[in-house]
């Protein structure tokens, strides 16, 4: 394709030259995509610990129910002996998957790799509404503010789960944590979903209309495909559960009765609601990470992507699917069971892309250069764990076997294995690939290698064993199954499980260490260290605002590693065809 | 980060997919967006409505379909007036479009002023949604009953009140406290009594059949779609200020886009609501 | 390190696996925490409800000064020991063998036998000294029970008698429907006698912990042995023991009427009129009387504000709802004779009045004169026989309030929500 | 390092795989089945799990091969190959036929177990509230819903090798009825009457689970459920009936008001499950 000459019709860009501005207009209330996503990624950072710690406490209480919890239970509960109190296990339990997914994994990938990759990898000098998109992080601060402040109300944070099913979410004295904290909880939702919102009609504007010349669709990063998808998916489907939440809200509050039945309303309306948002939800946190992993297998494999094409429409195949297969989460809610028919099959369809993403994944392995960076390990564990998570999903796909493992630990097993050992496998290794262009600065290999390994190790200590368990019909969101004969042989698999978890939990305090030291003890890396064909990598590192320092053109797709033409193993895509290769963009 | 290399950067060009400028492009996502939200609500209140036993008629909930016509009506002028606005800026005529910007204000404030004459009337009737204040019951059981002698207690505990009144109240009373008082006849009675005119403030339970989803729905409706509807004024309010010609075209298309979707909205809620 | 044996803080079937896990984490957590810190067991907490801190003589002495209320923690120890070392004299006649059991932290001991049991099955709602405070009881309604002024609603005895072994165990077999209190019918016999034993040693403890203060504060007495003994332990371990013999529990004197349809007439006579019933629980028995409720837990705070009772007290005010009679659920046990005996003693703590005499005296018979205010036996009975009538008494319009009764509808279960 | 790493990544299916095994052979594995239906749903759980573990193993194999054989330290320069769309559409045939024949293999099982109800009046209704479960079982006259009802908290009993249909409802959240050993789990919702049907096949006693979370007391909604011959669930019945009547009139004696309060047969079950 030739280049187009017409000259820009976008609306003029930002002031993007405003090289002269304060800290606070710089690193705070900044408008440039990059400090967003940089501010999105250390917010995240935080709350990934702190519900981190919140999963070490469940899986302490799972191990040794009711006996004293070392250094916090003597602070919080010292008046009973140190033991952890019931409802603060559901607390822990809601608090850390919403914290884990509304705060950690959503906004990890689409709000700090979204923001800081976007305009990068397609040319841009920033995104469509730099001021919007300033919004969007700082509409996440009411959220933080509304979660961390129902941890002190009276009653504690929301304990209705994470899926907040009513009437226990919505009636007053149904559980502790229905109080102000599962309000706030819904606030926080409510704000979640603005913040979300504008940030993906931003990408969405931006993908379209920002491409720099040359740069079709179909030589977009898998990264950018992904993105895109996810704030498809953001777009149509969160302001469902924002309806919902809004409906909640109003039933906690005004005192309708959308979700009670003895008000005429229905409890299995918000189940609909929540899972017309919360299904499409589970691929947004693993659609971007699928892209970024797909950019850096490639990348260190030193070889095109195997099936480009397949992989895109295998995307678009996921997510619009993903919009039709809710009701897999409600097989055993009471929902009309012909109803489960029909959503089983649009289920297992599923399955279809996603084994056509582990393929192509592995064709591109196969007869590639691997080099072995941490930024590689971690994004072929992605695909390792992928492999798990998705083939346990088929178990629970199948209507009938659903019986025997819904609400059990092999539920819990399956998403960790597709949410940890998927996205957050895949926010690793997006951290150490693109951290030089981040920072400018090469984070530590040797303890990136040996955060991985460890993690690896514990997490399939940790999760492969819940697939056992639940196997056994262990249930979920127990506090302790000690009222249960049949459940008493799993506790030594329990103690493995929280020794395996502490054990990961205490891994990734090398990776925040890794991080923070490479920060500032980092080599300084180039413009392109890892010699990939991506327009990210033809920036200065970091990038400047305003981003380019040339006017970026692709020329070819983003995956032309080893491509016979040039003798270099990488061909950028915007190396003009007849320049000499290798120094024309690295130096 | 290096801040002095961004004086270096240059004016990007792009290949946009969609001949539009970008602020329409994403206003027309977002209004998408807000198609998904309302599609939720909608569904919601057709999920409800046809799982519920009963609902109720428009009359038994003092709703008047002559106002919600009118209401529809004036939305629709005001899209008109909103449409010839953009014309006029579009003709660099920034006073005229300004004087239809601020009629399309005015249309917007009246189909407000006259939903809050309307939740007035049904906040009249008792028909909240806040069940400390509401007054409706879904069926003339004990529960009813019950609720019929809290009422009547608090109302003969009033010492201000009428005398007539008083004594009528008192004898209903004792007739709700008889074990095997039919619940049907007293709802009855409650409602013959609620038309005294000393005893219409009293706020007697009434039985509407279906009332509490019918309240709870119609609330929600129509409270978000003022929401909108006032968020749209207070864009209106903002713009007016504005110099309303050729260059302010772009942007007063889009605030007019958002008028459309809202006006459209109605015309989905106005027969569901009131024609159905 | 040294000071915390993991078998002292965890429970363990696999004891070698444990050990070695728990050390290891225990470890871990060390070189995370950089401290080491010193285990100190939960202390029984001084029962202070409502007592005024700040009050003063005019001299300015505080009257519950630190020293006295030392005193009194000392005193009740020497009875009673604490949490993790119980310790009883020989006249409470309890076991102490089960208290070991019941008390102290989770864990258990060599042969595998739980230890700890009060504190894993208890503790969250009634608090670890019983004070019925533990960290879930805020959110319950009705609280949980506040073992130590030694009051019990559902007891098999009379008027102001204590629960027998059989009620308490009764009680924590069944549960206690419509309240947060679970059946622990799974627990082994042996755990369930533990816990019995151990809640009566709460309540003991709390009653004597209640008679120590007089002596304390105002006797301003040198508390020994025998005096404790004497004026502490005796009266409240002599009530226990005397008001649970056999001839102290509630009998029917005659048999339920096999004339169920006019016994339920007469009761619903007794309902409405005489015994006045429908004060507190409606003419409809939907509990929708007109008067509020409080029980002796909560009515001492009633005419105090809200900081105040938050000063003073551990939970806040709550209401007592009279029973609607209507659902069906009987929280004192469902049988007639339960039912019986909640009429007769009354319930125990609570405004519901005992319709039956006390004890050693005669019940009202047909020849007594009317205006006399207890119930013969057999009207006891009707009314027995009307409530147990009332969730599926013919009435024109009962709906949404009862449970649903109609036999279920044929075909899918689906509809809802699409 | 490749080879290092290539190790790591083979240990997954080995030790996935061993895992499986080690847990078969250690008990960790399905509860005791004693349902008629549930070796089918077993079946079915092992056939799915042959089949993904046959793609767990292949494609986890493959990957440790790849890292093992195309370690960049010794392959000279990649293989340069964007794709080949014949592989890609066969491995997509095979996978497709397979989630098919997944698809399909189940429903008849899907439709026994959830679809067809049993023509039968119901056994039990079973009713969730926070935090035990009630049965109420039909008294003399057989019918469900009336006076003469029995109540039984926390223990279900069933007759063996009978066809029971549960009548389930829930008085206050979501609560899931959840019988391990019978391979059926559903959700009790406020407002819904939901069938639930089994055939038990052995006598015994099994935990009857909530698996839905119901608030704070949520791990100890446990109930039992005493699956027993015909005669001893007629026993049950009468000795439920009996007690649900008691007046406690014969028990005159003093001495004897003590004792034998508690149903025999629970203290039984206690003993047998401590045995256990």
């Amino acid at each position: 394709m030739t280049v187009a000459a017409s000259p820009s019709p976008g609306a003029p860009l930002v002031d993007a030259n405003s090289h002269h501005r304060g800290f606070l207009r710089r690193y705070i209330f900044s408008t440039d995509h990059k400090v967003i996503g940089l501010q999105f990624y250390f917010s995240t950072l935080i709350w990934f610990f702190v519900g981190g710690a919140l999963a070490l406490a469940v899986r302490w209480q799972l191990a040794w129910p009711w006996s004293e919890m070392p250094i916090v239970g003597r602070m919080l509960f010292a008046a009973e002996g140190g033991q952890i109190s019931p409802e603060f296990y559901t607390m822990l339990v809601t608090m850390h998957a919403t914290i884990m997914i509304f705060f950690v994994i959503i906004p990890i990938l689409a709000g700090a790799f979204g923001n800081f990759l976007i305009p990068l990898m397609i040319g841009a000098e920033d995104m469509a509404f730099p001021t919007l998109n300033m919004f969007s992080y700082w509409f996440m601060w009411p959220a933080f503010a509304c979660m961390t402040a129902s941890f002190f109300v009276a009653g504690g944070a929301a304990s209705a789960g994470w899926t907040s099913y009513p009437p226990l979410s919505v009636l007053h004295d149904a559980a502790p944590g229905s109080g102000p904290g599962q309000t706030l909880w819904l606030l926080g939702v409510v704000f979640i979903g603005i913040a979300s919102m504008l940030g993906s009609l931003n990408y969405l504007t931006t993908i379209i209309q920002m491409r720099a010349p040359g740069m079709t669709m179909l030589r977009l990063p898998m990264t950018i495909w992904g993105l895109f998808i996810t704030a498809i998916l953001q777009a149509f489907a969160l302001p469902v559960l924002t309806a919902a939440s809004v409906m909640q809200l109003t039933d906690r509050l005004l005192g309708t009765g959308f979700y009670l039945s003895e008000a005429g309303g229905q409890p299995l309306l918000w189940q609909h609601l929540f899972w017309f948002y919360s299904h499409p939800a589970v691929y947004i946190m693993i659609l971007p990470a699928m892209g970024m992993v797909s950019d850096i297998i490639s990348c260190y494999a030193r070889k095109p992507l195997f099936g480009y094409r397949p992989m895109v429409a295998a995307i678009i195949a996921i997510a619009g699917l993903g919009f039709i297969v809710w009701g897999h989460h409600m097989f055993m809610s009471g929902m009309n069971p012909a109803m489960g028919t029909t959503f089983m099959a649009a289920t297992i369809l599923i399955a279809l892309p996603s084994a056509v993403k582990v393929f192509n994944w592995l064709g591109t392995l196969w007869g590639g250069r691997i080099e072995f960076t941490s930024a590689m390990l971690n994004a072929l564990a992605f695909v390792s764990m992928f492999i798990i998570g998705g083939l346990s999903g088929i178990f629970m796909a199948a209507t009938t076997v659903d019986i025997v493992i819904h609400d059990t630990y092999f539920i819990v097993g399956h998403l960790h294995y597709v949410l940890f050992g998927g996205s957050t496998f895949a926010v690793f290794a997006g951290t150490y690939h693109w951290f030089p262009k981040m920072f400018g600065r090469q984070m530590n290999e040797f303890w990136g290698k040996v955060h991985f390994l460890l993690t690896f190790l514990f997490f399939n200590g940790t999760f492969f064993t819940m697939h056992i368990i639940g196997m056994g019909g262990y249930p979920r969101r127990v506090a302790a199954a000690t009222a249960y004969a049949e459940f008493a042989r799993f506790e030594p698999l329990n103690v493995f499980m929280t020794i395996c978890a502490l054990g990961m939990g205490f891994t990734q305090l090398i990776f925040a260490a890794n991080l923070f030291g490479s920060l500032i003890w980092g080599r300084r890396a180039d413009r392109n260290p890892w010699r990939a064909n991506t327009l990210e990598w033809t920036a200065p590192s970091p990038p400047p605002h305003g981003n380019f320092d040339f006017q970026p053109v692709a020329y070819r797709g983003p995956y032309e590693y080893s491509s016979p033409e040039v003798t270099a193993d990488f061909y950028p895509q915007n190396q003009p065809p007849d320049a000499e290769p290798a120094t024309a963009a690295a130096h | 980060m290096d801040s002095t290399a961004s004086a270096e950067s240059i004016q990007l060009r792009y290949q946009p997919a969609v001949p539009i400028r970008n602020g329409k492009l994403m206003l027309w996502l977002f209004l998408s967006t807000e198609v998904m939200f309302f599609a939720a609500l909608i569904g919601t209140y057709i999920v409800l409505r046809f799982g519920a036993a009963a609902w109720p008629t428009p009359t038994d909930v003092h709703l008047s379909e002559p106002i919600g016509a009118l209401n529809t009506f004036i939305l629709i002028c005001s899209s008109v007036t909103i449409v010839l606005a953009l014309e006029s800026a579009r003709a660099d005529s920034g006073g005229r479009a300004k004087a239809y910007l601020f009629v399309t204000l005015l249309l917007g404030a009246a189909f407000l002023g006259i939903k809050a004459y309307e939740y007035q009337v049904k906040f009249h009737h008792g028909l909240h949604v806040d069940r400390a204040r509401r007054t409706i019951y879904d069926q003339a059981d004990l529960e009813y009953a019950s609720g019929l002698r809290a009422a009547l207690r608090s109302v003969t505990a009033d010492t201000n009140a009428d005398a007539a009144a008083l004594a009528a109240a008192t004898a209903l009373l004792e007739q709700a406290n008889n074990p095997d008082a039919d619940p049907s006849a007293l709802a009855l009675q409650a409602a013959e009594f609620s038309e005294v005119p000393e005893a219409a403030d009293w706020r007697l339970p009434i039985v509407i059949p279906g009332g509490h989803m019918w309240t709870s729905t119609y609330f929600l409706l129509t409270g978000l779609h003022a929401l909108h509807v006032a968020a749209g004024l207070l864009v209106f309010v903002c713009v007016l200020p504005l110099r309303l010609g050729t260059a302010r075209a772009g942007l007063l298309e889009n605030v007019g886009l958002y008028w459309h979707f809202v006006d459209i909205v109605w015309i989905f809620l106005f027969p569901l609501l009131y024609l159905f | 390190m040294t000071t915390i044996s993991p078998s002292q803080t965890t429970r363990h079937r696999r004891g070698r696996l444990r050990r070695f896990s728990s050390a290891l984490i225990l470890a871990a957590l060390f070189v995370a925490s950089g401290s080491c810190s010193r285990y100190e067991p939960p202390p029984f907490r001084l029962n202070l409800e409502g007592l005024d801190r700040t009050e003063a003589d005019s001299s300015g002495t505080l009257r519950y000064s630190d020293e006295k209320l030392q005193q009194i923690v000392d005193a009740t120890t020497a009875l009673f020991g604490t949490p993790d070392e119980p310790f009883v004299f020989e006249e409470t006649e309890l076991d102490i063998a089960l208290l070991r059991r019941a008390a102290g932290p989770v864990s258990s001991d060599e042969h595998g036998n739980p230890r700890g049991l009060y504190r894993e099955h208890c503790a969250h709602c009634h608090g670890v000294t019983g004070d019925g405070a533990g960290p879930t009881a805020l959110f319950l309604n009705p609280y949980p029970r506040d073992f130590r002024p030694g009051v019990f609603k559902f007891t098999s005895t009379h008027q102001g008698g204590k629960p027998t072994d059989e009620d308490l165990r009764r009680t924590m077999v069944r549960g206690i429907p419509g309240t947060a209190m679970p059946s622990f019918a799974l627990l082994p016999e042996e755990d369930l006698d533990a816990l019995i034993e151990y809640v009566k040693y709460l309540s003991m403890r709390g009653e004597s912990e209640q008679l120590i203060f007089p002596l304390v504060i105002d006797d301003e007495e040198e508390l020994d042995e025998d005096i404790l003994l004497e004026e502490v332990l005796e009266p409240v371990v002599g009530l226990w023991q005397s008001s649970t013999l056999p001839q102290f529990v509630v009998v029917p004197e005659e048999p339920r009427p096999s004339d169920r349809a006019a016994s339920i007439a007469a009761g619903r006579e007794l309902f409405q009129g005489e015994r006045g019933c429908a004060k507190c629980h409606g003419p409809t028995g939907l509990g929708d009387g007109t008067e509020r409720n409080y029980d002796m837990w909560n009515n001492k705070k009633l005419n105090l504000d809200r900081e105040d009772v938050a000063a003073r007290w551990s939970l806040p005010l709550q209401e007592l709802r009279p029973r609607n009679l209507r659902h069906g659920v009987y929280r004192g046990g469902r049988r007639p004779l339960d039912i019986y005996r909640r009429i007769y003693a009354g319930v125990k703590g609570t405004p519901m009045p005992a319709a039956g005499p006390p004890y050693g005296q005669p019940a009202r018979s047909d020849a007594m004169p009317e205006g006399s205010k207890n119930l013969s036996s057999a009207q006891i009975w009707n009314l027995v026989d009307y409530v147990l009538s009332l969730p599926n008494e013919e009435h024109p319009e009962i709906a949404s309030a009862e449970r649903p009764a109609e036999s279920p509808k044929a075909g899918s279960p689906g509809g809802a929500g699409g | 390092m490749g080879k290092f790493w290539s190790l790591v990544f083979l240990s997954v299916p080995v030790l996935g795989v061993a895992v499986f095994v080690a847990a078969a052979s250690w008990g960790y594995w399905f509860p005791q089945n004693v349902s008629a239906h549930g070796g089918q749903i077993d079946h079915l759980f092992m056939v799915i799990l042959w089949l993904t573990g046959a793609v767990f193993l292949a494609t986890e194999i493959v990957l440790a091969v790849s890292l093992w054989r195309f370690d960049g330290a010794k392959s000279p320069r990649a293989r340069f190959s964007r794709g080949n769309m014949r592989i890609e559409l066969g491995l997509a045939a095979v996978v497709g036929l397979l989630l098919v024949f997944i698809t399909v293999y189940q429903l008849e099982d899907w439709a026994e177990a959830k679809i067809r109800q049993p023509d039968l009046p119901p056994t039990v209704e079973v009713n969730g509230r926070q935090f035990e479960w009630v049965m109420r079982y039909p008294g003399p006259n057989g019918e469900l819903g009336d006076a003469d009802d029995l109540f039984s908290p926390g223990d279900l009993h069933v007759p063996v090798d009978e066809d029971i249909l549960v009548s389930l409802v829930s008085e206050d959240v979501l609560h899931s009825f959840y019988l391990p050993n019978l391979r059926i789990k559903q959700d009790a919702v406020p407002g819904m009457r939901i069938p639930v049907w089994f055939r038990a096949t052995e006598t015994g006693v099994f935990d009857l689970v909530c698996a839905e979370l119901c608030g704070w007391g949520h791990y100890k909604m446990a109930g039992r459920l005493i699956v027993e011959s015909r005669a001893d669930y007629e026993a049950f019945l009468t000795r439920l009936e009996a007690e649900q009547n008691e007046d406690g009139f014969e028990e005159q004696q003093p001495t004897a008001a003590n004792t034998s309060q508690r149903h025999p047969s629970v203290a039984e079950v206690v003993y047998r499950r401590a045995a256990r």
